[in-house]
């Protein structure tokens, strides 16, 4: 059964499959999700399965989808809730922000509240500056609130398994050309702790900080390298929010050098703030700055001849690594 | 009225309850023992109290910034409704939420609320978590006139009715929001309009007609638990105060006429006058109500002022329900590790 | 019909460069020649047609994610518009937009818009700026009946109506959002009934009717312009494709029977039979208005696939207005002072 | 002229009144700014003077509020909106960051876009955590947007001046504690150019990066630690996005030790960037982390007992100034 292969959608689908089985608190609303079984085909099938009152599809009213699982979870349900592109997060900020994150600590506590908000990120489709975004960062700076984003079928389920059970409000980020992609998921449940970042490859020379596709990506700059005889650990964050700020620092501790990817945005980005801990953390095992390989400062443009170039990948990776590398340590 | 007398009582304590504590709070806050923004409910005590008798315990309502009134209409506890006020650890929030975010989810209620509409969406969420269990319960929306021009408020009527779920939209409409009189925020005159727009049915009652208000509700109510949908109640009703805060004459944006002839029709008191006109009850029970519930806000001041502050450690608690992180909490800076190397 | 020839011939004109320039669209979309989503307008020309014949040059609309027709009916440029989907540097947005951002700002284009509702405040904003400047301009928003679930679109229409805007709403009510029923999101029938919650005139035309379109728009934008304030349009009507690509029959959101019997309604087809009943226009004039502008759309096909694509450069261009930050652009990486020490 | 005093919210004001004199495109839109002045009084008597039309009271509306604004904007008004509360910018979110901040780029250019979108930010009234964020690192993640929060009166009305003016979408951040604040303000209208910092004290031994009441707080921990020979050199950024890098980097270069402060929250806040742009542009001149003081992972508490230990202030920015100062070189 080990070796089943199944798709990261297939995997996000699953995991909710089976959390509903499981548990009849679980239940899931969104747009096009039940009969249409979502656009990215994530939630194929299950409305068939679990009726329509479990599997609920609803108007585009993303502020109320977002309050339609707060006032269910603090009700006693487990709610997971549908926002269908990331940038639509924007259209829910508030319910997220400033309901969601902070109901439990306005109410001293008596809440809880175990929401599961889902979403498709990411660039590369030719699908222009509003249906292209990772906005990630906009979440992980808001106390109250966890973060995950799968980079691989078998972390999906785990992590989307882990999220439905999660006493917080949570945000499972898909990348949207991951969908397809396959990998071995077991059939049987598990779980994949959330707050603990994996070490995806191991190697002494350079650890580098990436997650969700750039995670593949990653790892494709890292074989390359490889050849050269770098030897890159590569870390996947698997949880943005909590950071595995441990996990981070003890592999930079080994290899003194670092390299933050992500397809957001540099500037403000989670990078930032793992190259502002590391230094924080481990200043004094740093032989370069930590070097961030991200999105440039623009919107996401539509001409795949422009977002080509927006999108960092394995080849910016791996100048990047060569460019810390290359920096010779200085006096120390 | 052919309510009983203990349904009858019942409005009439819960009214008092609200005025009672609105006042005090009012004094306190004038008295600079309140930190933060207040909104009073006085003058309005006849929806929430209306609204919330035809309730259950286990039914659930949402709140707006002028939320103490339905909490105390929904059974809240003076001690910790003041002590809360105060940001006293014995507080509903153990001082971290105060006046708009004061809650007890134990009587179904969901929170005030900072944001105006924001919380309608929640009930929503609550009437769909209501008729999933089937035990029927019923969620109650309140908000504002002011709310019902958010986007967050068309969202939640659309959907509760697109979903048909078990939920009264209860609309104070008070005809200001903070200091702009309604008309020059809507063309339309009354709430009730926009239930058109949703498929709902909707009434609109005397908010100042704590009776009025309660029939209305428990017709919405039954409709609810019946399965037959979602209803939206409109009170036309009035603020006796300011926006926020105790002054209630000489402000510029409404008159002192206007705030006079809307306080001659005192939810209370013309309701006591009905209560001993018919024979309901007598001048000295009412009296018997205000001093027995004086005496419990007096007792509530009492222990709301006796009451410790919250600790400084306690600053990280409840961000999460598990994840509790309280080291570090006067410490703003971030070298944790500055010794390390 | 009281309509001159020369409107009617317009209406038809407008109505046929849309239907050419979609299924020429929806043809290169088929042969993977158009990168991103393509939401086509086909079986609602009617509705862009009838509306922006109604309006000025210097009116503004604000569009949809299913923007094309908006634009062409307001007298979009089909190489430049050709270019866009193609994302290269001669479209309207020198490829940065696409499908979905697709506008031009000198014809009161807006821009089509990929965030449902969104564009309704916008038009708010538009609306407020023409009658700020009296020079008797008006804007139209469009959007479907999807979008009027969403929170924009009840905060754009109910400013709109208390600021007394000249503006029109102008619903394509098309009975889906994406791949759901109208029916399942909404508790009502028809949209008009959410005008009343906002206080402005609503009416239902015939969405496959082109003339009956043009016709209620022209009494709403001459009220707009006199100063008396929104109203709401609601054209009932169809799409025959996909909600995005080109297919149509076997879908299984919505039987095949269904959308036969829509497209026996045509817009184009059924407007045509009219001109030609009446003797408007012969069957000549008709094939003439196709074939010559069916060879715009070949030249803007040709034009379109012989532009180039934009320059790597131009990725940094154009995020602010003065600010060209265009170094850099394919660098990824941050250390730019990497030397410096 | 030049030592007249004026408040913070009255140079906003005169800002304003100035900018609508000068210009009949200019107009103000926003909840109770009209009759009422605003609910801070930063907008009081501006109806009397330019009429309902051009100060003009809305709906509680927000994102219709931000919406008018841009088309506005992009029919050739001078829009300027209003926020309330900063909190409220999640409620327009997606006005704010799928459309303003986007628009002009995903037009190819044709666009532009003169709106200034004004609110109030900042904790310490126990307006608590729905009244009381500061949410600038959300805004300067968003590529398209200039986000700008001056300190003091003379700033501001120079800063909101130079916001009216631009053509592009600008965020002016009030600090609600600053309202009050006194300073000289000339009468005559000036402008202070975006994306330059200020140096507000220069120093030799730190340098102290802030913003906003911050940027006060910290001059004061400046002032007490002169007091012990301490030279901190405090940088005033004024604008956020776009940030002055060059002007830190080069105080950095000459200081070699850094704090950044501010009262969002510490993770994901504007300090991450800017630590994580000094150790790449400033690495070898670092003798210490660059350290940030800053609101510790919490939504704001209300109780004025809680709230004190969460807002920064001068006595725990003097600690981590200190602290920065003790960390003794390393092996450089
Ligand atoms: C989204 C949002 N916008 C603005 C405010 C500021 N505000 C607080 S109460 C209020 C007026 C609300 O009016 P209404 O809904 O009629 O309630 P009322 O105060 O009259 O009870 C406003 C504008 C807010 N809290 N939230
Ligand atoms: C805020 C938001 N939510 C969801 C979507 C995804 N989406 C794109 S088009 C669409 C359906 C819109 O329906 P309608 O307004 O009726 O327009 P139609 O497609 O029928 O023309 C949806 C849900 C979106 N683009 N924006
Ligand atoms: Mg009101
Ligand atoms: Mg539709």
């Amino acid at each position: 059964m080990t070796d089943r292969k199944l798709s990261y959608a297939g995997a996000f689908n699953e995991a909710v499959r089976q959390a509903m089985e499981a548990d009849g608190n679980v239940f899931a609303a969104g747009e096009d999700i039940g009969a249409f079984g979502g656009v990215f085909g994530t939630y194929a099938g299950l409305q068939a399965t679990f009726g329509v009152d479990r599997v609920v599809d609803t108007p585009i009213s993303e502020q109320a989808i977002v309050g339609l699982g707060i006032g269910a979870a603090v009700t006693g349900l487990r709610p997971i809730v549908d926002l269908m592109f990331m940038d639509f997060v924007c259209v829910a900020m508030d319910q997220i922000v400033n309901q969601a994150a902070k109901l439990k600590y306005m109410f001293g506590g008596s809440a809880t509240l175990p929401l599961t908000i889902t979403t498709a990120a990411g660039a590369g489709l030719s699908a222009a500056a509003q249906h292209s975004q990772s906005l990630e960062a906009l979440l992980c700076h808001i106390p109250g609130l966890k973060v995950v984003y799968p980079s691989n079928p078998y972390d999906m389920k785990g992590l989307m398994t882990a999220c439905i059970r999660e006493d917080n409000p949570t945000v499972m980020i898909k990348h949207k050309r991951l969908l397809g992609m396959n990998g071995i998921v077991p059939e049987e449940n598990y779980e994949i702790a959330l707050g603990a970042a994996h070490i995806a490859r191991s190697g002494k020379d350079v650890t580098v900080i990436a997650y969700g596709r750039m995670l593949n990506e990653s790892l494709t700059a890292a074989k390359t390298l490889a050849a050269d005889g770098i030897e890159c650990e590569v870390v996947d964050l698997r949880t943005l929010q909590p950071l595995d700020t441990a996990s981070i620092v003890a592999s930079v501790k080994r290899t003194n050098h670092v390299v933050v990817v992500h397809e957001a945005v540099r500037f403000g980005g989670l990078g930032a703030e793992i190259a502002a801990q590391i230094q924080e953390e481990a200043f004094d095992y740093l032989d370069a700055p930590v070097m961030r390989v991200a999105a440039p400062f623009s919107p996401v443009p539509f001409s795949p001849a422009l977002e080509q170039h927006y999108v960092p990948d394995a080849l910016s990776i791996a100048t990047g690594i060569r460019a810390v590398l290359e920096r010779s340590p200085v006096g120390r | 009225m052919e309510l009983t007398r203990d349904v009858q009582m019942d409005l009439h304590r819960r009214m008092v309850r609200i005025r009672l504590f609105e006042e005090a709070a009012g004094r306190l806050a004038e008295a600079a023992k309140l930190p933060g923004f207040l909104h009073l409910y006085v003058g309005e005590e006849a929806v929430a109290a209306g609204v919330c008798t035809a309730l259950n315990d286990d039914d659930h309502i949402t709140s707006t910034h002028r939320g103490h009134g339905h909490l105390v209409a929904k059974g809240g506890d003076f001690n910790r409704m003041m002590a809360e006020l105060m940001g006293k650890a014995t507080g509903y929030c153990k001082g971290k939420g105060g006046s708009m975010h004061i809650s007890d989810l134990s009587l179904g209620m969901l929170g005030a609320n900072g944001i105006v509409g924001a919380g309608t969406p929640i009930a929503v969420g609550a009437a769909f978590a209501d008729k999933y269990r089937k035990r029927g319960q019923v969620a109650v929306a309140f908000f504002g006139d002011g709310a019902t021009n958010i986007g967050a408020f068309h969202e939640a009527a659309n959907m509760a009715c697109a979903l048909h779920l078990p939920i009264v939209f209860a609309c104070e409409n008070n005809e200001y929001g903070e200091f702009t009189r309604r008309d020059r925020t809507m063309a339309i005159t009354d709430i009730v309009d926009r239930a058109v727009g949703y498929g709902m049915p909707g009434v609109i009652v005397d908010g100042m007609d704590v009776v009025a208000v309660h029939e209305a509700t428990l017709g919405a109510v039954a409709r609810a638990r019946a399965g037959g949908g979602p209803s939206l109640i409109e009170a036309k009703t009035y603020r006796f105060y300011n926006h926020h805060g105790v002054q209630n004459l000489g402000l510029k944006y409404r008159t002192d006429d206007e705030v006079a002839v809307w306080k001659q029709r005192d939810p209370i008191f013309s309701f006591e006058e009905r209560l001993i006109d018919v024979g309901t009850a007598t001048a000295a029970d009412i009296e018997q109500v205000w001093s027995a519930l004086g005496d419990d806000i007096a007792a509530a001041i009492a222990f709301a002022e006796d009451s410790p502050l919250p600790e400084p450690d306690q600053l990280l608690v409840d961000v999460y329900t598990t994840h509790t992180n309280h080291t570090n909490h006067t410490d703003h800076t971030s070298m944790t590790a500055r010794g390390a190397s």
